[in-house]
């Protein structure tokens, strides 16, 4: 047993974070959400030059040859600075099932939801349905924009013609469903991580009644229950992607498991967040909007905890021997 | 204990739901909180005003009908369930007003009060500075004698006035003895903002409306008969207000039971293969909290109409409402799973009012704060 | 509209009050726990004699001829110090339903459970059923006594010889049922007020760090939690009371409402004033966990507040016109 | 990142399942916080002992098996799910042996250990005192030089000491320096409880047993070679030991992974049509809980093994584990109803756990001291 990450791995995420630190700061969040795309192009660029997009592809094919669990951190830091492109689509799906070419992106679309992300600057839309996988190029695609709460997130209905026969088996539908659920489970940690983050500098600065408000009890007490979540979704995270990279057999109760403790965790450090700020979080002039939008969004995408949780319950409690550990 | 409204209040109930029924706008009109918004919504409060429902609670002589607090209630029920406009002239109404009732000269009262119910003017409530949040009394504007002039000069800044960018009025605490600290020293004032010495800026709020503004202060002029109370006693008239504020006169149960209303029928709209059951169990609490309100109110209203007056508990019910507006709006949400962040498209509503309802636990005293004035004054607690 | 209790209501409370502040103090509660019966006979004869058991008795059949509502804050009163005995059982069922005269007490039965409380001492045994009430003297039943969390509340598991035709019909049912449930809620909210009220007095007088522990934020808003919780359950069981006196169509509803809402305030002052007092509450010497039991097995009986939501949220979401106010 | 046992880690934990099945004692023993039921706990501590399963990560020359951490946790996840009884031993174990290997002398590790483990003596905490809970600094129980007797005569009262009533011995923190305050001037000491001058008044819980005692102290003697660590120096030298009571040792995962399989067993066995829909999401999110924890210390372990040390994360851990325990068993007494007050037959454990829980947010640290020392110790917000 051993549950930490490789150096390798950590030098990844390390430098992944170095290339978002400058191509995906607030200034280019607030660009992205005033551009025509909703996109950070430098980060996406940046991401593509680095492998990140083609981490996933077998080396054979000139990619990477990694792991579910080798770009989770990767992912937690496209979270930590609320990077708006369709990288869980274009990393977990587009390439590794050979949809599309770095640096073309691709628009994963739920069961549940008839709505894409960042789909008309997609190469191609893949849906996931009972019957299986289906692949368009974009052009064959009439789409339908719908505005986000979230103002990077570019949101489409998207309409096809007549049904076809599936291009991909139920196979690669639980395994894109499962790898989209991972991929926002991650970025909902790192966008909880920055919002604990940027209010306890808040905190500290800000002063009333003659001290800083991060000494008055209450003020603790909503950051450190925001901090636990998170301590404790974390793990599961990292876990869950670890039973993809094995193909456990349990790995999709670890994912759901995962996104149903990232998306409360995220709920409360936004929660205690805005609380925290005060007005001045209630402004779009601050940043915390950007990551309050985007956890909204995300802990809603992909099976909210609740709908999560009542899957782990059917388990659970079906009939057949408990899942004790 | 009766629990009927008399005759004479279900008339006037069935009045009310009759007249709004025939001059709500529909389709809603666009967000009161926009530049575009705020004048179709004075339009609207002209309506009402000519109705005589703007201030149904009010004298005759400025607009109302002499309304007893049961009728504004009912007022207030019936409002809400119509899907009538918000009130842009709500913090003029339901936060200046009963301060203008109580320490106002007659002039005053003359002067303000009934074109504030018609919307001729609009008041904008000017009590937050960049440094004063919840510390109010740490404010620092500053009010300079113009004898010559018969007023007060004004330097400072004034944050977070709601509809600041919009309003021709701005009430306010200003420090008009600079030696003194703290809650001594400050005078209540009442600011024309259509006048030199006055900058607004907007700022917009999480849902992109420019809800909020930015008033800086520079020489801008105070007449003497523009002072509410004595000079140096703002902070006791301004108590007043923020008693209610904090009351039932802002946030009447009429809102929330609208809201638990529509929560449910959007739950009974939703293929009930997609509600989770364990959604039905928050939804009815929910309603249930909406209607513990009512009845924690009616029981309130009874105290008063005999002659009780309002204590701390203002401070539970400010609690009680904010945080269940927000989980009303939550629910919804949690309904429309990952259609929730649109915000066109028939549901935008909830994303909308969610947003507002956010501001909720953080205005008029932090939630926070009023759970420390329910320890300390309610409950008793020591202070330090 | 006037939702507030007349003077004589008022006085009829504070007389039952100062008769249980001295039959029922907690000497004589922690002697009821001790003793064969589990009851407090000397305040049961206060009752009596006061005519509070007889108070919803026909004044034709020499009862006062009172409703719920008369005797609502008179219940919360037995629930504010923890009466150790059938008081809603008897009151609000076996007297007014003629089948025992006062001071004599009845055992009422729920649907959901086998367990009486206090059935060895009383006279007679009700229970409801789907098809209708029977009423069993003491002598004709079995009863097998189980142990409860609260030493004062005697259980007994009941046996009666084979099934025989209701004695009365569903109506009764009904109104016996409700009439619990509400008995129920006002003692819950009896009990969280001496719980909020207890716990005050130990935070002001308990000294930690050199300051009371009330002057701690955390422990401020403990139990402002709970005092607001319980300043919003208690309207709706007043209201509930009148709703059963005038006999409204909708009584049923507000009667689980105000069960709910009790239910959950009693927990949530039970919580707070057990951590807000710490170990010292976590002992029998102290006299916390006399009235957190009750509320515990209180909040349980007669539908629990998720049991009454459950059934509000049916009728709510019934496809018939909502009932919104 | 291997989330595998290897095959020695399995079979070790193949070898304490079937052990554990042959010996765990059926039906139940009796309470362990019972006069009764600590004799019969002491002799399965015996059959542990025999067995080196009594403290399998000791050394084994002091009774152990030199077994690593993870096999330590195995070996915590196959006790709790065979439902083996409670450990009697464990504040001793878990609170004072990390203790006494880092400070203790060869003679005291000689001594103390090997009789610890195997049940011959048995340990109580003497920390709280009935002024000094919360604020264990402001304690005030005295230990003056008596140099003829080459030791320490003790004075003054300890309380709230677990199974005090039935153990041996107490360790606990005393005043050497009376001048000294708060943090100063104290001594952990090791005191033999069989000596006069000691009273031990036991006191009863919420569940009735006499789980807690007072231990008065009237010139008891405790030798030199009972001092552990430097004279003065208590206080750093306890703070080892509240570590590892707020950290993982004292209740690992497999408790609450047993707690929360036997919660879904509960859940599966109880009439679906009774089984609210609302409770499977709780306890759906109870079990997720139980499992995040696991998963969060197989981290922690692995961060250990690397050679870090444990920081103020600990009193996260403590936080999430002790209300992680109330939820498990307050969800259970749900899904029991009406019959979850009865403290007999089968589902009484439930009833007994749930009290038992509830002091989890209580001891070690209250649970707002631990966010006091999150917020401030790991997040870096200021005292004051």
């Amino acid at each position: 047993m051993r549950f930490a990450f490789t150096d390798d791995q950590l030098a990844f995420r390390d430098a992944v974070r170095d290339a978002l630190a400058t191509s995906c700061d607030r200034a280019a969040l607030r660009a992205a959400a005033e551009s025509a795309t909703g996109r950070t192009a430098k980060a996406w660029t940046a991401l593509a030059d680095m492998g990140v997009l083609d981490a996933l592809r077998a080396e054979s094919e000139g990619g990477l040859g990694l792991t579910e669990v080798d770009v989770i951190a990767v992912l937690e830091e496209t979270g930590r600075c609320a990077l708006a492109e369709p990288v869980v689509d274009t990393l977990f799906v587009g390439v590794p099932l050979g949809v599309v070419d770095a640096p073309g992106s691709v628009s994963v679309v739920a069961p549940e939801s008839p709505l894409g992300v960042w789909t008309d600057t997609a190469e191609a839309v893949v849906t996931l349905a009972a019957d299986g996988m289906r692949v368009y190029p974009r052009a064959e695609v009439a789409l339908h924009a719908r505005p986000s709460v979230d103002p990077a997130r570019r949101l489409f209905e998207i309409a096809m013609e007549a049904q076809r026969p599936p291009d991909r088996g139920l196979g690669d539908v639980v395994l894109a469903f499962r790898r989209m659920v991972l991929g926002t489970a991650a970025q909902l940690c790192g966008l909880a991580d920055t919002m604990v983050t940027m209010t306890v500098e808040y905190a500290v600065d800000r002063r009333q009644f003659g001290v800083p408000i991060g000494s008055f009890q209450a003020v603790k007490h909503h950051l450190a229950n925001a901090r636990t979540a998170l301590e404790f979704a974390r793990p599961l995270v990292y876990r869950a992607a670890a039973s993809m990279a094995i193909r456990d057999r349990e790995a999709g109760l670890h994912v759901g498991m995962a996104k149903a403790a990232a998306s409360d965790a995220a709920s409360v450090a936004a929660k205690a967040a805005l609380q925290c700020h005060g007005a001045i979080g209630y402004t779009t002039e601050h940043d915390l909007h950007l990551f309050m939008k985007r956890a909204w969004a995300l802990s809603a995408a992909w099976g909210d905890a609740r709908w999560h949780r009542a899957r782990i319950a059917d388990t659970l409690m079906a009939p057949t021997e408990s899942r004790g550990s | 204990m009766d629990l009927s409204f008399s005759p004479a209040e279900e008339t006037f109930r069935a009045e009310v739901r009759e007249w709004l029924a025939a001059h709500v706008p529909n389709p809603a009109l666009p967000s009161g909180d926009t530049r575009e918004g705020f004048g179709l919504h004075l339009e609207w409060e002209r309506t009402l005003f000519d109705a005589r429902y703007a201030v149904v609670s009010w004298p005759e002589r400025h607009g109302g009908r002499d309304a007893s607090l049961w009728e504004w209630l009912i007022f207030e029920e019936e409002y809400w369930l119509a899907g009538a406009p918000q009130r842009v002239t709500q913090n003029g109404i339901f936060l200046l007003a009963p301060t203008i009732f109580e320490f106002g000269t007659p002039a005053q009262q003359d002067h303000i009060l009934a074109k504030m119910a018609s919307g001729e003017e609009t008041w904008c409530q000017g009590w937050s500075e960049p440094n004063a949040g919840s510390d109010l009394a740490s404010l620092t504007s500053r009010a300079v004698r113009d004898d010559a002039a018969g007023g007060w000069r004004l330097r400072g800044q004034k944050t977070w006035t709601t509809r600041g960018a919009f309003c021709t009025h701005l009430f306010g605490l200003f420090r008009t003895d600079a030696e003194a600290e703290r809650h001594r020293g400050l005078t209540y004032l009442l600011v024309a903002l259509d006048q030199p010495g006055i900058t607004v800026r907007p700022v917009e709020r999480l849902d992109g409306d420019e809800g909020f503004a930015e008033v800086f202060f520079d020489d801008a002029f105070v007449p003497d008969d523009m002072v509410l109370g004595d000079v140096g006693a703002g902070w006791s008239v301004a108590m007043a207000t923020t008693g209610s504020e904090r009351g039932l006169t802002l946030r009447s149960p009429g809102r929330f039971l609208a809201t638990a209303r529509k929560l449910v029928e959007l739950a009974r709209n939703t293929p009930s293969e997609s509600v989770d059951p364990a959604l039905r169990d928050r939804i009815a609490r929910a309603w249930i909290d909406a209607e513990a309100y009512r009845w924690q109110t009616f029981w309130t209203v009874t105290q008063l109409a005999a002659g009780r007056r309002a204590g701390p508990e203002a401070s539970m019910v400010k609690v009680f409402w904010s945080e269940l507006d927000v989980q009303l709006h939550e629910l919804a949400l949690q309904l429309l799973g990952p259609n929730a962040e649109l915000v066109d498209g028939e549901h935008a509503q909830w994303m909308k009012g969610y947003e507002f309802s956010l501001a909720g636990p953080i205005y008029a005293g932090t939630n926070e704060i009023q759970r420390n004035v329910i320890a300390e004054r309610v409950l008793g607690l020591p202070r330090k």
